[in-house]
């Protein structure tokens, strides 16, 4: 047992979850991404982290512009609708600010990658890659034969986080958590992990029962923050539309080493925001 | 007789390649709005499948991410990333995947991944996504880019995902189980590959557009079939549809 | 695609989908269990099925009683609660009325053959049969080594029926179907079969999304048909309690060949109860 | 003192071996019976995990079988059976699982597949169900069966759930991740596996049995602790609890 899941406040458990060098994945598709809680992950100057993520979108440029990750495994990286990462593409293409070592799959092979890791596999099985040029630069792709038929198929390893970490729209007070809407990959994040945190939007008395629910019972959750807004740019269904005007605006920040450094400044070190 | 621009006459093409009743997996952008469009028009049976889990989404606007809440909303049902891979990509239920791409060759390979060298990349692209499957697995693709022969190459610097391979049989030796894309519907034209050898080969212009403009936006001799056909102008219909779409945004 | 769901009256979807010498899964686990689809294929005599399903009771011991089966695979089979299937042990015992052969998995096993039918997989990978006997006797259990660690795990095949039959609350009248409560392997057993029959307690006109609930889209089912009580003497919950004191008397009956044959007669061939 | 029969006194020793907050795979029968009772007195915080797919089930009365509606009511998420088995038990999230059988050998592997030859059988028994897992992947295995001869055996007929294999080290060589069972529950006392040999050796006593009787009821000869302790009787609020609950089946 990982024990029951504690309520913390943001900092703690970021303090107290995330250590210089870990694996870490914040994963959430479009919807509820933990902004909030890679915010604090750069507040707290983290260094050589491994990211994971299916879709890095702008704040995995925060982490990556700010200097916290040694590595990217990832799928799609790209600022959805908009275009480049600036921060992500001057790690990879000039090793600014430090050299960005990365590990690419597909969509089909990251969501199989954290299956294994939920379900306790040490590998995956998928029909994926063939005839790609994929297998000749990502080493953790490798042909398997079906020993019943002989076919070959892709087989990739399980990512087993040493943090994962999503966000929720709510926990009750037990730690308890459910989210709803797309719920892309998180559930798997969170049992594929050794340590999790899910920030929440609000703490709720009772949680009931929704339609498309995902329920996270406390039992498999290390620690439980209440970080209203916690998603924003992205959105919370039930609580906040998307920012759509946010990822307009990133693009010329990112695009900037100058720009950048002075957002990270005023937004994230100058001010505690996320923190609470 | 409308105005409309080569975009527009790119979408209500790709619009009217989506059959109704079909399942149709769906990305941002043009395919999301041209499958809308379809949805609108002569396919309201139309089913759209977006990989953020959405199965069925019936959106009364159109999305602005693949993970937009009006597809949780309105889907038949909603599962997770790893499900809609697993149980509804990979099996071959889905009958057409649209894809786009920074470069594409002959044989409708594409390159989704790096310019140059992927060690010391000229520019670094989004990467593979949901694309390899997609082009794998779907039954059917469709391929939608603008033509220019910085995007149609000769020889892409890196294959994200397989069209026809080297040619003719690539796929089946490949053990890809779609038959791969069966158009790639541009801003000049149409091409389609060749039944005999699969190279992709210009079929329909848009209209105004000539052969050997469509030729000289590509990187490589482009085939053309004996007489290529003019592609219907968008209908005065497909026109307020789509902007009426384009509002909602 | 399969096509769109056509709405059929059940003795028209058996005679139409399930034909002599099929791979049938009739699947629910201890809820929603078509019971009513068995009978229909009883009642048409039908033959040489192979007959799967994890949780063979009641309704497969009479499948196998009225001699529809010439194999079965299973990981338990038994009378819940009340002990064993008298006719599936005459059957394995004494050949009676057709010798049975079969194919035993564990749950586990089963759930992951079901689970890669589904996904278009040849074969599944789990943690499973290290030690136990099941290897030996059972020859759609192999071992595979994991291409990154070496270690060595289960492997089975895909189980791909040629007709998967599950029963659901409710469809609506374009053949889309809801389900709710435990719903077990019900959507593998669809998403796994090349045709599929769901029964349901009734067609409404409009789906109202649940807590729980599992949606099948028309386009991946066959045929639906109406078949109110359709899962008696189990249970559809929203609709009717498991009949418990039917599994308890059905022991008397199943346990004695003449005693099932008067049942066979009077409750199947007799009526065309469940037709309808 | 209340009188009560042996097999309560098993149900209240089982229900004693789950600690407060444990999540537990309760297969139906004794052990649900076991695990409602502890949830209603000593360990109000078990988490009770049915393999129908209820994870964190509250029933107000006996579920009458794995799939019972009153778990999926009350459960904090139903999953579905390949997840419950994939996602929760496989990975060793599962602290204590509850095994029972038809025979169980000196190392706690049990038969619950056929008595005789598996081609030939004089008993075909219902066979596997989830147990081999959870004997390989639960934190620790509980085992619950009524002893005698016919049941306590030198030699299984099949090996369906391993747990001790052929002694000290096999489950490492094995590869399974549990610890195996830790205690044997029966009507006349409680077995455990020998630290040095694994080999079940007695260890309780239900109240008025003896070492004989116990050792009579094994097919093997059984170890027995230097000094064997007596199992505290049910008390007067478990037997009242343990009724209550009897009665709402």
């Amino acid at each position: 047992m990982v024990g029951v899941a504690r309520i913390l406040q943001l900092d703690e458990a970021i303090a107290e979850l995330v250590h210089d060098g870990d694996v870490v994945a914040l994963e959430g598709f479009t919807h509820l991404i933990p902004v909030a809680a890679g915010h604090e992950i750069i507040r707290q100057r983290k260094k050589d982290l491994t990211l994971v993520r299916m879709t890095p979108d702008i704040v995995y440029d925060q982490l990556i512009g700010a200097g916290c990750a040694r590595k990217l495994i990832f799928s799609w990286g790209g600022n959805p609708g908009v275009g480049s990462l600036h921060r992500f593409r001057d790690a990879i293409e000039n090793s600014w600010p430090v050299p960005l070592e990365i590990e690419e799959h597909s969509h089909a092979g990251m969501a199989n990658r954290y299956a294994a890791g939920a379900a306790g596999l040490p590998f995956a099985v998928l029909r994926g890659y063939a005839g790609t040029d994929l297998p000749q630069h990502t080493s953790t792709i490798r042909m398997i034969e079906c020993p019943f038929t002989g076919e070959e198929l892709a087989a990739v390893p399980a990512i087993n986080p040493d943090v994962g970490i999503i966000h929720a729209q709510q926990a009750d007070r037990a730690g308890n958590v459910q989210m709803w809407g797309i719920t892309g990959v998180q559930k798997e994040t969170v049992l594929a992990s050794t340590r999790s945190l899910v920030t929440v939007e609000e703490i709720v008395d009772e949680l009931t029962p929704r339609p498309h629910s995902v329920v996270l019972p406390n039992w498999v959750v290390t620690a439980v923050a209440e970080v209203p807004g916690g998603a924003r740019p992205s959105y919370a269904q039930g609580y906040y539309e998307r920012d759509n005007a946010y990822y307009q605006q990133w693009d010329p920040i990112g695009r900037d080493r100058e720009q950048f450094e002075k957002w990270l400044e005023a937004e994230v070190h100058g001010t505690a925001r996320s923190a609470r | 007789m409308s105005e409309f621009t080569a975009d527009e006459m790119m979408t209500v093409a790709a619009a009217r390649s989506l059959r109704d009743g079909a399942a149709c997996f769906v990305g941002i952008g043009l395919p999301s709005t041209a499958a809308n469009l379809a949805r609108r028009t002569h396919a309201p049976n139309l089913v759209l499948i977006y990989e953020s889990g959405t199965l069925g989404a019936k959106p009364d606007r159109l999305p602005l991410s693949i993970g937009d809440g009006v597809l949780a909303d309105t889907a038949d049902s909603v599962v997770s990333v790893p499900e809609i891979f697993n149980y509804w990509l990979q099996p071959g239920r889905i009958d057409i995947g649209f894809l786009g791409g920074a470069q594409v060759d002959r044989f409708g390979n594409i390159n989704t991944t790096v310019i140059g060298d992927y060690a010391n990349p000229e520019v670094r692209l989004p990467g593979a996504g949901g694309a390899p499957e997609i082009a794998a697995s779907c039954r059917e693709v469709l391929i939608v880019m603008r033509m220019s022969t910085r995007n149609f190459v000769d020889r892409l610097d890196f294959v994200t995902s397989v069209g026809y391979g080297g040619g003719r049989g690539d796929r089946e030796r490949l053990g890809l189980r779609g038959r791969g894309p069966v158009k790639v519907i541009t801003d000049l034209g149409v091409l389609e590959p060749d039944p005999q050898s699969c190279e992709l080969t210009l079929t329909q212009l848009s209209p105004g557009v000539t052969v050997e403009q469509a030729q000289e936006a590509v990187g490589w001799p482009l085939k053309v079939v004996p007489e290529p056909t003019v592609q219907p102008e968008p209908t005065e219909t497909e026109l307020t549809v789509l902007h009426e779409l384009m509002e909602t945004r």
